[in-house]
């Protein structure tokens, strides 16, 4: 392991070399957009979001899972890389059924606060109004398919911190859905310990705490990394 | 299953030789074509460095379809640190339209196995994977009965040919997946997940099946292997173009008079594969295009029929080499109709995780579908393209990356065939239901 | 000086984007003095005139009639603006999208327990078999999210307009708002 | 790993299951012997239910989201019992050129039932498949595992007439 200097939007910083572009920008204050990502899970790779140009590269780059190197030149603004957050945010507005005003995450909800930081204003791609379900089987909590944009940080904190396992994702491609055990409802789940750890980690309305109405879902998830670094120091 | 005979036999085969003369089953018979001499020689009298450079300098590019060097893949993972370390063969041929590979491993098992069991020896691996689609039921039956008969004769298992190395080799079944093609997913199928792509670096190469160095070859790149170390680097080297050494199979098929496997050096003009090997198109009609690499490939029109195929002159036309299907189009074939197959395909095989892939897919299908219908604007072809553009650049593997192929080379080079569906409500080729659309739409 | 030739109109919507722009209050008189309102619901103009300078639109389009609408106001409009989340993603009235038109008027006039159940085919628009945001049927010069978009944001989106200047929205207001 | 001591107890005494373990076994109950298990389970029973999985589930020591997330995500497990014929459509690239999708169509219509589904008497299953590598032979169709090269629907609706209308 040894350190590196390296340049984020022509600054000049340092990092480890097992540390991640996107993680080197975060302590270093530089922001780079994110919804799969969160501390203290794995890396999934999946919204595309924190893609950042990197000099001698002919591929964006996701910085959540890029480790810094020696020399690198990284930019995380650009015109191109906007146009393509923008259209990210926008085919996750439409491929599911986001209607931000009766959301019980209103205005605490880490799409809404993407799109708002990208200027999305509307939704230029085609809505595919999917028919998704809700499951409102739970004691505590329900999921809501239409608001959910498969980051799987519930499955991961569920497996990874919880180590329950509850959730996964079923079937594939656009029919894609989180599934409880074997898609069974979820109050009936033999697995699940309620601990409500998905819920807290879930970015936007899909998981949420019954009793809760419009606006009302406030999320904590800062509980994943001080587990994480507390398990660390048990071992 | 039926078994397929590879329609002609070139001067310079290498994958397909001896192909009439040996039976699959039997590993005496391929004693009789110098089955296991390669093996033999590399065991005994050569270093894993050696063996690399052999491999680095006959110029063998993957026949998966991207040509990564092959000597050099080999030489990242032998130096990877980390063990036990893995091979792993690519025999998830999924790419629709082609059956090159389903005839290598049913014609020739016990070459591909003798690749890998090279391959492992070079970098220094213990267990092999060849990992076969479950739709090839016969080329998983001839794969484990020639993994059976090596290890009875001693070419896999514990101290191979009385060295001291010691390899096995298992059968993995897919699962109809097509993008399990892609690295990172065949790993995590194998071992028992959903076959969902990861970010790559890290490579398979350092961090592969189970988190260890692994290589991973497509049965065609292994099938070359044995012939390489039997005649020498140079003796590849010299057949093929400068980039592009040795030969590559094709699945020759679609419109077209004689279709079959072909193999053929590289640098063969398309004009020769479809006229002469293929005999043209038959019933009159005219050529339109022949489509290569599949879901991630793309149509090349007749005015280039002339240029040598090999890896790169594909990519400047906006194809891909893929693993050697090739499906030729005539005049009653529509290129949006083409176009939007390719986008069901890929919009039903992507695997969900990343949004691009996902959402773009399904949503290029969707124009595409009123494009076909009739119902399109200018502004949706537009549309279509910033979506192209945008899958393609932050999709997280190569299928999403590749998806918007189609739809792109056609629009290249039969741009005429989408406006005259969006402007004049008309398919040139008679196969799209514009008509239909339009009264429906007119009675409604 | 000439005024401004302004127009409001109301599609598939709640009224709450009108209620917003009352809610300006006082200013509405500073407005006034600027401003011709041609065409709204707040007063009483049959006909959507031509010649418009701005059009405000709330809700999304869901009818016959709302197609018919927004088409005739495009076409007299210079500069028109998605007032509101019905008008800019569809919001509430889109929510029927996932299970189609016909469910939603089966439930409305069959299912209900009405006295005479039947589903109306005089009076009532035909619907479309799918909201629409105003931009997906013509093309929109901007867009004012929020449900409803904060009475301050409308009057700065006028303002700046009268001004000649482009608004900057990002901090008013969102979706949802 | 630890290794497994308790044998996993079979839904019932069905011989079928015996397969299964013995797939299990062979991987040393290992959590990658997921694929294998499964399609273990789908050549002796023809289906994996959740029955199946949760056997397999416990046998492996997943969780059961892990077990039905890597069934679903894969085609080539039928999570419903299948009809007692299958005709299994090919729409490959090279037959989709040659006209399956008017094959498909025909067969459609006449056991009135979509791709993926099996007819109310249980009698055909109708399926298509991405491409079986037998692109010379275009348009293929797969009847009962037999394959029929450059189907014609007039061929296809005799055999599938029979089929629905009599044994």
């Amino acid at each position: 392991m040894s350190v590196v200097t390296l340049k984020i939007d022509d600054r000049d910083v340092s990092g480890r070399d097992d540390e991640t572009i996107l993680e080197i920008a975060r302590e270093n204050g530089i922001v780079i957009p994110t919804l799969c990502y969160l501390e203290g899970l794995s890396i999934a790779g999946a919204c595309r979001l924190c893609l950042v140009e990197v000099k001698g590269s002919s591929k964006l780059l996701p910085a959540c899972a890029t480790r810094v190197s020696e020399g690198m030149e990284v930019s995380t603004q650009s015109e191109r890389l906007t146009h393509y957050r923008r259209m990210i945010i926008e085919m996750l507005f439409a491929e599911g059924n986001h209607i931000c005003s009766v959301c019980v995450s209103n205005g605490h909800c880490q799409l809404q606060d993407a799109a708002v930081a990208l200027g999305v204003d509307h939704i230029g791609v085609p809505y595919l109004y999917p028919n998704r379900t809700v499951d409102a089987s739970h004691e505590l909590f329900g999921i809501d398919h239409n608001r959910c944009i498969l980051c799987a940080r519930c499955v991961r904190v569920c497996d990874e911190v919880e180590g329950a396992h509850t959730w996964d994702v079923g079937a594939r491609g656009i029919e894609a859905r989180v599934i409880t055990d074997f898609r069974t409802p979820w109050g009936d789940s033999d697995t699940c310990t309620s601990c409500g750890k998905c819920v807290q980690v879930c970015p936007t309305g899909a998981l949420f705490a019954k009793g809760k109405s419009a606006g009302e879902m406030m999320k904590q998830s800062e509980f994943v990394q001080y587990l994480v670094a507390m398990r660390g120091r048990q071992s | 299953m039926i078994e397929e005979r590879p329609l002609y036999i070139p001067e310079q085969n290498i994958v397909l030789e001896h192909n009439h003369e040996i039976d699959p089953e039997q590993l005496d018979d391929y004693f009789k074509i110098d089955g296991f001499a390669a093996l033999n020689h590399v065991l005994t009298e050569m270093t894993p460095p050696e063996v690399i450079d052999q491999l680095s300098r006959s110029g063998l590019r993957g026949r998966g379809g991207a040509g990564y060097p092959t000597g050099l893949k080999w030489q990242t993972v032998a130096k990877a640190q980390g063990s036990p370390k893995y091979v792993i063969c690519n025999g998830d041929e999924g790419d629709p339209g082609a059956f090159m590979d389903r005839n290598v491993m049913e014609a020739y098992p016990f070459k591909v196995l003798e690749g890998m069991t090279i391959a492992a020896y070079a970098i220094g691996a213990s267990q092999g994977f060849i990992y076969v689609r479950a739709e090839y039921p016969l080329a998983v039956q001839r794969l484990k009965n020639a993994i059976r008969q090596m290890e009875k004769h001693n070419y896999l298992g514990k101290n191979i040919a009385g060295t001291p190395f010691s390899f096995d080799i298992d059968v993995r079944l897919g699962a109809g997946a097509f993008v399990c093609g892609e690295e990172t997913a065949l790993i995590a199928s194998i071992e028992g997940r959903r076959g969902n792509p990861r970010p790559r670096p890290p490579y398979p190469a350092e961090h592969g099946l189970f988190g260890c160095p692994t290589l991973i070859n497509n049965v065609e790149t292994f099938a070359n292997v044995a012939p390489i170390l039997r005649n020498g680097a140079e003796w590849f080297a010299s057949i093929g173009t400068e980039k592009s050494k040795g030969t590559k199979v094709f699945a020759l098929s679609g419109r077209i008079a004689r279709a079959g496997l072909i193999e053929v050096p590289m640098g063969t003009t398309l004009r020769e594969i479809v006229f002469e090997i293929g005999g043209g198109i038959p019933d009159g009609k005219a050529y339109k295009a022949v489509q290569t690499g599949g879901p991630s490939g793309g149509c090349i029109p007749s005015d280039y029929l002339d240029v040598p195929v090999d890896y790169e002159s594909l990519l400047n036309l906006g194809s891909f080499m893929g693993s050697g299907g090739m499906i030729v189009m005539d005049e009653t074939s529509c290129m949006v109709d083409v176009a939007r197959y390719f986008m069901e395909f890929c919009m039903s095989e992507s695997c969900g995780k990343c949004v691009p892939c996902r959402v773009g897919t399904a949503q290029m299908y969707q124009l595409l579908t009123k494009i076909v219908h009739g119902d399109a604007t200018l502004n949706d072809l537009a549309l279509l393209e910033t979506l192209c553009d945008m899958v393609r650049t932050t999709s997280l593997c190569g299928l999403g990356q590749g998806a918007p192929n189609p739809v792109m080379s056609t629009l290249r080079y039969f741009r005429d065939e989408y406006i005259a569906h969006i402007v004049e409500k008309r398919c040139p080729a008679g196969v799209c239901p514009v008509h239909k659309h339009v009264q429906q739409e007119v009675s409604a | 000086m000439n005024k401004v030739r302004m127009a409001t109109v109301w599609l598939d919507g709640c009224s709450g984007c009108h209620m917003s722009f009352l809610d300006i209050d006082e200013r509405l008189l500073a407005l006034a003095d600027k401003i011709d309102l041609v065409y709204s619901p707040l007063v009483d103009h049959k006909e959507f005139p031509p010649d418009v300078d701005l059009t405000l639109v709330e809700g999304a389009v869901s009818s016959e009639e709302d197609m018919e609408k927004i088409q005739r106001i495009r076409e007299r409009t210079n500069l028109l603006i998605a007032l509101g989340d019905c008008a800019v993603n569809g919001n509430v009235p889109s929510m029927r999208n996932a299970i189609g038109a016909q469910a939603v008027l089966e439930r409305a006039y069959l299912e209900e327990g009405l006295l005479n159940p039947g589903i109306p085919d005089q009076v009532v628009p035909p619907l479309l078999p799918t909201v629409l945001p105003v931009h997906v049927v013509v093309p929109v010069d901007l867009f004012v999210p929020g449900c409803p978009p904060p009475a301050d944001a409308i009057y700065y989106v006028i303002t700046q307009l009268l001004a000649g200047q482009a608004p900057d929205l990002s901090s008013l207001t969102r979706f949802g708002k | 790993m630890q290794p497994i001591s308790t044998k996993p107890t079979p839904p019932s005494d069905d011989k079928r299951w015996r397969i299964v373990t013995a797939t299990m076994r062979r991987h040393g109950f290992r959590p990658d012997a997921l694929i294998e298990t499964l399609h273990s389970v789908q050549e002796a029973f023809g289906y994996v239910d959740d029955e199946a999985m949760r056997f397999v589930a416990r046998g492996l020591q997943l969780p059961p989201s892990r077990v039905y997330g890597a069934a679903t995500f894969y085609n080539y497990f039928m999570l419903k019992p299948q009809g007692e014929h299958t005709c299994v459509v090919c729409l490959g690239t090279a037959c989709y050129i040659k006209g399956a999708a008017e094959v498909l169509e025909q067969l459609q219509l006449l056991t009135g039932v979509k791709p993926g589904e099996t007819t109310p008497d249980k009698k055909v299953s109708l399926l298509s498949a991405r491409c079986m590598g037998a692109c010379g032979l275009a348009p293929v169709v797969v009847l009962d595992g037999e394959v029929n090269g450059m189907a014609s629907p007039e061929a296809l609706t005799a055999k599938v007439e029979e089929w629905t209308h009599h044994d």
